[in-house]
């Protein structure tokens, strides 16, 4: 094997990809050729390294240097002065701004020091695509005790020990799940994994299958032990063609390998899988749906019971976890419960991934012991807001199914529990963080029109019911929301999450009644004063400048589409009503918040059309 | 085309639940799924066309109308949505003058959206063919489209 | 390709053990070449090849190699550091090949640095 | 057995019985809208949702098996509030067009509205925007009253087997539809109709006729196949109306096919025959019933005193009432003075008997539509089932979805085959070889029950005679891989239990009773008694008429071969009951030939048939909705029907037309009423329940028909058609909407060798003559046969057949050629 004395990983995940990683790829090997330095130095594609937003990202080894949004142009340089001179090139490094100084380690950076690596153990630390770098990081170790030396009581203890629960979404505990269908009498089960990551605003499976697709596969092995599986699906959304890509190939190195197949290490238990691609389907997520749709159905739910556990796919026993449960096993049987119990609460044990993004600086894929309060992975670890000047204002969680956390409560340690309390739930962990900006009611409607989308249309409240309330809050957010709306509203939910089928109309209100919970006033004031005072419906508002603010410097003006702001130079501007469309762009340019956001105003419409025309 | 048809209709002949992975590799070869490739379909492996049709109609992966020479899919996902990828995609549309849904009069474009596409770190995001584009603003639009036309 | 067994696993381990060991650190020794314009125009770039050749030979896994910018003393280049786990690192100047291959061989395999050579102990961090 | 209560009342059930279904078995209702009991629990409505003590989550009772000690709340505020949200949902976008809906009165969507609904909604114009309606013969789907239950879809994918209908698209846009909104194109059973809670699917004969409310219901049993169903008659006014079939009644328990709902509208034809007709010169002169009598009478005497009573033979049918059939025997025999009586079913039912007395030793059949439940494997021998016996063939198909293989070996494609694990495509007509070869397979194999099959009568010849069925020859003849063969044998030989059924049409082409000896032979090689063997009967009292006496029963008497195909003009006058042997009967020319060369012919029938049409005396006939007697169904069931209507015209009952002609005669039958002749057949039929069985091998040898030639290469195949039963259908305005003339249905590749195009007319010629159909290109059909049904009279099918003398109707060879322009 040849010796290099530097291994260059760059980030490959879906991310860093469309930023820009083959391009600059290609230009850091031409260059390393270039200088001679092309057997000294390694350059490994990984997954994804989490730090999605930096793109692409670079990690090199052995010291540790982070680089962060390179570029074809500053390859040259970087190979001169880091690889030829040994000088770590400190333009592409991560900047903390407010020190305002590069930050070379990325365990020094905040994003990275507050986590711990479990599921993404192998993050950017791997080729994905080489089954002996995962079996270097004892890949596969834990497969091998679980075949030869425990039995599947064995392996379903010491999952409920450690106390292992569903990381998709509800958090039930997988050991639990396990032992239901290892007592189902079968000729056939089926181990199934969930890769139909639905959630908007979440890409851990994503993210694990395409930097650490072993971990999956190990996972599953162990798990169909336990239930005496010897066949499995991996069900991935089509959308996810690189998670594909790499699980394919590590499934036909583990086949080649006799991982899969037969007689897996000389243990006498067999196992093989497949994968599966979804076909854009949200509902799809659920398991029975998931099932339906592997046997070339709908993908509509089915009532439980009978449990999958009982009957599933085929009306075979079956186990479904998803991806970052399943890459969880593997240190867990290699480490014992005890290892697991280390981080996190009681009942929520153990470490979860989070995905950090919207109105946050550091936007991306972070792992952190569970119970870490809400506001260390906000401002710790996500460096507050984008926009400092903007406060924060809420934080989503658990997509369509979950809710807003107000400011007030993010305090709150992250666990199951205390997640439910605030009428949000975990999810698979999208935390999708909104500043001030934010209109809560668009946002309930955004989720509303998800979840109407999406639902199958099997049973009546979800399917219409979703429809109805997406019809209520367009009005609301129309200026045609009427007296007792909030109230049916909440009625209508209640009622919506008492009678759904599945999983997804019981939890489709939740963004409603999350946001009344938590900004009743907002929707009071759609309804009643037609105002939305972020702005972002622009039938309830009118924009007007505060002269006493307002510096004149006229940037709202070449901003305004419609020419409807006027003033002099450094003099305060002003606004014409009548020609104003409210499409928010002088709020969004002034620099001094000058801008203020009002209720709706009536106003000559005709003003704007004679303006249309005229152009 | 109808050959490669079959030949993927013989492949999974007789396995159960072939239906959705056949029709993924149809879509592949055609493009899309007219209810002619449908009715193939059903016939070869056995089911009836409503059934073909019911699982086609349920997935947004499957589509019944062609698509244009570059097909473009906008996220709509939470992150996408938080950054306003509203705004970029009215104003693809004002660009290509069509909904989405629909291919451009002269078959160049077609207009998707999609849920999430798990790349929420460069929200707001937008695919062509299999280009993924991040932090897209309705400032970028017309310059990412003219390296299509 | 054979089917593997649980040894195999182990020995595939074994095998990955030195670029794991540059990934995850963990290493005994690390091996700097201060590669400033100086040193390289000095014969820094045939040490390193050098150095290479010699860990790979000595199949030894916990041992990196890494570079840095000029050290200071230009007149002495080509130079290297070499720091053993818990001890003070020890700078080498003037160095060619055959020099490179003993200390490596006395110091870095065996632990007893090699005092003709050295210039100094102690030194700076690399960055 | 479970005991639990619900709203406050001990009840028990049965494990894995769901809430819903112990509730409802126990007279408590709860509320629903996507269950049957014939489909598997769908969850869609949430109508059903209960509570459960000490459980926080609602359970839908449709889904959720009862448990031991549950305490189960149906009817609560909180439930009802549920109910209420549920259902003002659901009233969103179903249009409140009830004052012209037909269902109204009878939905359960307005019921529950009615019971829940509160008058004002909270959501206003929140309709759905129209979607189109689906268009089709006989069923119509507006698409806005559809509240997306899926009970349409279900029952015809999972039920039926069909699969015609689809939910189209997600969510709340989804519509019902046929694939690509195109025209409903299926088996046309209308379960869908039936099962349809709004009304969304209705059916287009019932489409404004009469508001449900008005509607007198009364059950009868249904005049086509031998399954004998119940049909729930809608009537008004004296008119039938529509039918359906209604759960817990009957042998269809709610099920019927598109012949029992649509096609009874024959007894509205206007082809009715509806006073007495005597023939004068060319052309019919309508008369009384006493002039026709007499002059029948008149005539009969005058051939008994010239040619003697033999001379005189009669026709019964497979169609008219076990009374009718039993006076027409006992006229002929009592009266006349002749037992050459028999029936079209010597040609099919008859030769199955003979077989089945020969293997068995016993008298009757019945045979056991629930034979298929709980059977490890089902093999079917060259039937469509599902077209002769519908709710028989959905048992099959249920029984095959609930885990009992299925082989079928069939030359064509049909639901069968497309259903089965295995479908063994054979070359028609060779099924004799494929069991005889499968039997050989098992004793080499050494899996037959020896100690009893080689003790019992015939094991010696038939294990010489199976010596040559090969695999090998047995693959060549029928077309079908050794591997296959020796395959299905093994997996007949090795299941614990099992079901062989055929139809009697499968003895109709050549196969004669060879195949259902070949059949037996198998059944008993398996040691299986002869309930394994299910052979139906095939009409509605085929089974009736065999036990009432039409048929031959001694030495001297004559059969069908004799009064219509002997060669010695034996017979110089005829009585035909309910019969057309002119359009349904083999070599239609051999017969036109006899019926005209007769004395006295007299047809007494509900239309003017082909055969009627030659006839000196022609009686109408009331059908079987204008009169009360029995219908013997094929498990030997007898059951009522029921005068529901007025008789046509002058029409009357057949038994009491015969009564009469006897009367007129001056020879009393003995019997005045139907309470009579009831009495009587108790008396002089023998109970047949407890028959013994007495075992016997009886080696069937296979015989190649007509073999394909140069000049004639194609096989001709009589099939039935699903929406058609014997020639009574053809009459329905209904089913001719969807079926109305007799297909030639030939191959893709056939005919693109033939120059014959979809649709277009072609003349088909045998050896005994030709005809010119319309052909319909079919993938469903092999190559070198074609398929034609015999019910159409117009299609004069039975030009090309023949009947050799041993009452085998062979295969016939044909050619096909394609006719210039349309």
């Amino acid at each position: 094997m040849e010796k290099y004395r530097a291994n260059l990983l760059m980030c490959a995940g879906t991310g860093c990809v469309a930023s820009g990683t083959p391009k600059v790829r290609a230009a850091i090997e031409e260059e390393l050729i270039k200088k001679g330095l092309e057997n000294e130095i390694k350059i490994v594609l990984t997954g994804c390294n989490g730090f999605c937003a930096e793109g692409p990202v670079m990690l090199v080894y052995p010291e540790e240097i982070f680089y962060q949004k390179l570029t074809v142009a500053e390859v040259p340089k970087l190979v001169e002065e880091h690889f030829l001179k040994g000088r770590p090139y400190e333009k592409l490094m991560f900047k903390d701004i407010e020190k305002r100084h590069a930050i070379p380690l990325m365990n020094d950076i905040p994003f990275f020091k507050h986590q711990v690596l479990r599921v993404l153990r192998n993050k950017g630390l791997i080729d994905p695509d080489s089954i002996d770098e995962y079996i270097a990081r004892d890949g596969y170790m834990a497969a091998a005790k679980a075949l030869t030396e425990m039995s599947p009581e064995d392996i379903i203890k010491a999952i409920k020990d450690a106390g292992v629960r569903g990381r998709g979404g509800a958090g039930f505990p997988t050991g639990l799940k396990w032992e239901f269908a290892s007592k189902s009498v079968a000729d056939q089960k089926y181990m199934l994994c969930n890769g139909d990551e639905g959630d908007p605003g979440a890409f851990m499976d994503r993210s694990v299958m395409e930097a650490d697709p072993h971990s999956v596969i190990e996972g599953m092995i162990i798990g169909a032990k336990a239930i005496g599986s010897s066949k499995g699906v991996i069900y991935v959304r089509a959308e996810y063609p690189l998670a594909v890509q790499r699980l394919q190939n590590a499934i036909d190195d583990c086949r080649e390998r006799g991982l899969l197949g037969n007689d897996i290490l000389g243990s006498g238990f067999s196992f093989d899988l497949e994968i599966y691609l979804g076909a854009g389907a949200f509902v799809c997520g659920e398991e029975t749906a998931l099932m339906r749709s592997i046997e070339g159905q709908r993908g509509m739910p089915r009532p439980r019971p009978p449990f999958p556990a009982h009957k599933g796919l085929w009306d075979k026993p079956s186990v479904l976890n998803n991806v970052e449960t399943l890459a969880q096993i593997a240190p867990t049987i290699l480490n014992g419960p005890e290892w697991y119990r280390q981080l996190g609460t009681e009942k929520s044990a153990g470490s979860k991934v989070f995905a950090l993004t919207g109105d946050i600086r550091n936007v991306g894929l972070v792992e952190v012991p569970m119970g870490t309060p809400l506001k260390t992975i906000i401002y710790d670890i996500g460096g507050g807001m984008k926009n400092k000047k903007k406060k924060f204002k809420s934080v989503q969680m658990g997509g369509p199914s979950g809710g807003c956390i107000p400011e007030e409560l993010i305090d709150i340690p992250v666990t199951y529990e205390d997640v439910v309390k605030t009428g949000a739930i975990m999810g698979s962990g999208g935390m999708v963080v909104m500043d001030e900006d934010t209109c809560m009611v668009s946002t309930a409607k955004f989720f509303l029109e998800f979840t109407a989308d999406e639902s199958c249309g099997k049973c009546t409240p979800c399917r219409v019911g979703t429809r109805v309330m997406l019809d209520m809050l367009t009005d609301i957010t129309e200026g045609r929301g009427r007296e007792g709306d909030i109230e049916t509203l909440q009625d209508l939910s209640n009622d919506i999450i008492a009678t759904s089928l599945c999983g997804l109309g019981q939890t489709a209100p939740n963004p409603i009644l999350s946001t009344i919970r938590y900004f009743k006033d907002e929707y009071e004031a759609h309804i009643h004063q037609k105002w939305c005072k972020t702005g972002i419906c622009s039938d309830l508002c009118s924009f007007e400048i505060s002269e006493d603010v307002c510096t004149g410097c006229g940037a709202c003006a070449r901003a305004c589409p419609q020419g409807a702001i006027v003033g002099e130079k450094k003099k305060p501007h002003s606004i014409i009503q009548d020609l104003c469309i409210q499409c928010r762009s002088c709020y969004d340019r002034c620099a001094f918040q000058s801008i203020k956001i009002g209720p709706a105003k009536e106003k000559d419409k005709t003003a704007v059309a004679v303006k249309d025309q005229e152009e | 085309m109808l050959q490669e048809i079959d030949r993927v209709i013989q492949q999974y002949k007789g396995k159960p639940g072939s239906s959705i992975p056949v029709l993924q590799r149809c879509q592949e070869i055609v493009g899309y799924l007219p209810p002619e490739i449908q009715k193939i379909v059903a016939r070869g492996l056995k089911t009836s066309a409503a059934e073909i049709h019911s699982v086609v109609s349920f997935y947004s992966f499957f589509t019944m109308k062609p698509r244009g020479d570059h097909n473009i899919r906008i996220c709509l996902g939470t992150a996408c949505y938080v950054k306003r990828v509203e705004e970029v995609l009215s104003k693809i549309k004002d660009n290509l003058k069509i909904d989405v849904g629909e291919v451009t009069e002269d078959k160049k474009f077609s207009i998707e959206t999609v849920r999430c596409l798990g790349a929420c770190g460069l929200a707001p995001v937008m695919v062509i063919d299999e280009e993924t584009y991040g932090a897209m603003t309705p400032k970028k639009v017309p310059e990412v489209l003219a390296e299509y036309s | 390709m054979a089917k593997l067994t649980i040894d195999d696993l182990k020995k595939i381990k074994e095998k990955q053990k030195a670029t794991f060991t540059l990934r995850e650190g963990g290493s005994r020794a690390k091996i700097t070449v201060h590669m400033g314009t100086c040193g390289i125009a000095a014969g820094a770039r045939t040490i390193m090849t050098a150095l290479i050749d010699e860990i790979t030979k000595a199949g030894v896994e916990d041992v990196i190699t890494t570079t840095s910018g000029c050290a200071g003393l230009c007149a002495r280049e080509p130079m290297i550091t070499v720091e053993l786990l818990n001890k003070a690192p020890v700078k080498y100047g003037d160095l060619t090949e055959e020099k490179i291959r003993e200390i490596f061989s006395e110091h870095v395999l065996k632990g007893n640095p090699v005092e003709k050579y050295a210039l100094v102990v102690g030194s700076e961090t690399t960055y | 057995m479970l005991k639990l209560i619900i709203n406050d009342k001990n009840i028990t059930a049965e494990e894995g019985e769901t809430i819903l279904q112990a509730a409802l078995k126990n007279n408590i209702y709860i509320p629903n809208l996507c269950y049957d009991k014939r489909l598997r629990p769908y969850g869609g409505c949430r109508l059903c949702v209960v509570e459960v003590e000490g459980q926080a989550r609602l359970f839908a009772a449709c889904s959720s098996p009862a448990q031991d000690g549950m305490n189960i709340k149906t009817d609560t505020p909180k439930l009802r509030k549920y109910r209420q949200t549920v259902l003002e949902l659901l009233l969103i976008h179903h249009p409140l067009d009830c004052p012209v809906c037909d269902k109204a009165g009878e939905c359960d969507l307005q019921d529950l509205a009615y019971e829940y609904g509160k008058p004002d909604s909270r959501f206003i114009r929140h309709r759905k925007a129209s979607p189109p309606d689906v268009r089709g013969p006989l069923i119509e789907l507006t698409a806005n009253r559809c509240i997306l239950c899926g009970k349409c879809v279900r029952i015809c994918r999972d039920h039926q087997g069909r699969g015609a209908l689809g939910l189209i698209g997600r969510g709340f846009p989804t519509v019902v539809q046929p694939a690509f909104g195109e025209i409903l194109e299926c088996d046309y059973c209308g379960q869908c109709v039936d099962i349809c809670p709004t009304g969304a699917i209705l059916s287009k004969t019932f489409k404004f006729k009469a508001r449900s409310w008005f509607l007198e219901e009364k059950e009868t049993t249904c005049p086509f196949c031998g399954c004998g169903c119940t049909l729930t008659l809608g009537l008004r006014e004296g008119n039938i109306l529509r039918s359906r079939g209604k759960e817990g009644i009957g042998v269809s328990d709610g099920n019927l096919c598109g012949r029992g709902r649509f096609g009874i509208d024959y007894i509205n034809s206007e082809h009715r025959l509806k006073n007495p007709l005597i023939r004068e010169n060319e052309t019919f002169r309508e008369v009384t019933w006493e002039e026709a009598l007499s002059h029948i009478s008149s005539n009969l005497k005058e051939t008994i005193n010239t040619n003697g009573a033999a001379s005189v033979g009669a026709i019964g049918s497979q169609r008219c009432t076990n009374e009718d059939n039993y006076v027409l025997q006992k006229f002929m025999r009592n009266t006349i003075g002749s037992g050459s009586i028999d029936s079209s079913a010597a040609l099919g039912y008859a030769k199955v008997q003979k077989a089945w007395n020969m293997a068995f030793g016993r008298n009757s059949h019945p045979i056991d539509l629930q034979s298929p439940y709980g059977k490890e494997i089902l093999f079917i021998v060259e039937s469509d089932i599902s077209v002769t016996h519908p709710i028989f063939g959905l048992n099959i198909l249920e029984a095959s979805r609930g885990g009992a293989q299925l082989i079928v070996a069939d030359s064509r494609e049909t639901k069968l085959t497309r259903h089965s694990s295995t479908w063994l495509p054979i070359e028609d007509g060779t099924g004799v070889a494929l069991m005889n070869g499968m039997m050989k397979v098992l004793i080499d194999k050494d899996l037959i029950k020896k100690d009893s099959a080689a003790g019992l009568k015939g094991f010696a010849e038939l294990q010489a005679m199976l010596e040559e069925y090969t695999p090998a020859k047995v693959s060549q003849i029928t077309g079908i891989s050794e591997e296959d063969i020796t395959a299905a044998a093994v997996a007949l030989g090795t299941a614990k239990s099992r079901m062989i059924a055929l139809s009697v049409s499968a003895t109709e082409n050549t196969k004669g009773m060879d195949i259902a000896l070949a059949a037996a032979n198998l059944t008993i090689l398996l040691g299986e008694d002869p309930s394994t063997l299910q052979i139906p009967a095939e009409y509605s009292n085929t089974y009736g008429l065999y036990h009432s006496g039409v048929r031959p029963l001694k030495p001297e008497d004559k059969g069908i071969m004799e009064i219509l195909y002997g060669d010695q003009t034996a017979f110089s006058a005829l009585y035909i009951m309910g019969e057309d042997p002119v359009t349904t009967f083999p070599d239609s020319s051999k017969i036109l030939k006899r019926l005209k060369s007769l004395d006295f012919l007299v047809v007494q029938d509900i239309f003017m048939t082909e055969t009627a049409k030659l006839a000196n005396v022609v009686l109408p006939a009331s059908s079987w909705g204008e009169k009360d007697g029995t219908f013997t169904n094929a498990e030997g069931k007898v059951q009522k029907v029921f005068k529901v209507v007025d008789p046509a015209g002058d029409s009357k009952p057949d038994w009491m037309i015969i009564k009469n002609l006897a009367l007129t005669m001056e020879k009393e039958l003995g019997v005045r009423s139907l309470e009579d002749i009831q009495a009587e057949m108790k008396e002089s039929q023998p109970t047949v329940t407890d028959e013994e069985t007495t075992l016997t091998f009886n080696p069937a040898k296979y015989v190649r028909g007509e073999e394909p030639s140069q000049e004639f290469p194609f096989q001709l195949v009589i099939r039935d058609v699903l929406q058609h039963s014997g020639v009574t259908s053809t009459s329905s305005k209904s089913l001719d909407l969807v079926i109305s003339e007799a297909l030639l249905e030939i191959n893709e590749e056939d005919a693109k060798k033939q120059g014959v195009k979809d649709n277009s007319h072609v003349k088909v010629t045998s050896q005994h003559g030709s005809i010119f159909l319309k052909a319909k290109v079919s993938e469903e059909v092999p190559q070198g046969t074609v398929f034609v049904p015999s019910h159409f009279p117009y299609a004069k099918i039975n030009t090309l057949t023949h009947l050799a003398s041993n009452g085998e109707s062979p295969i016939s060879v044909v050619k096909i050629e394609a006719t210039l322009g349309k």
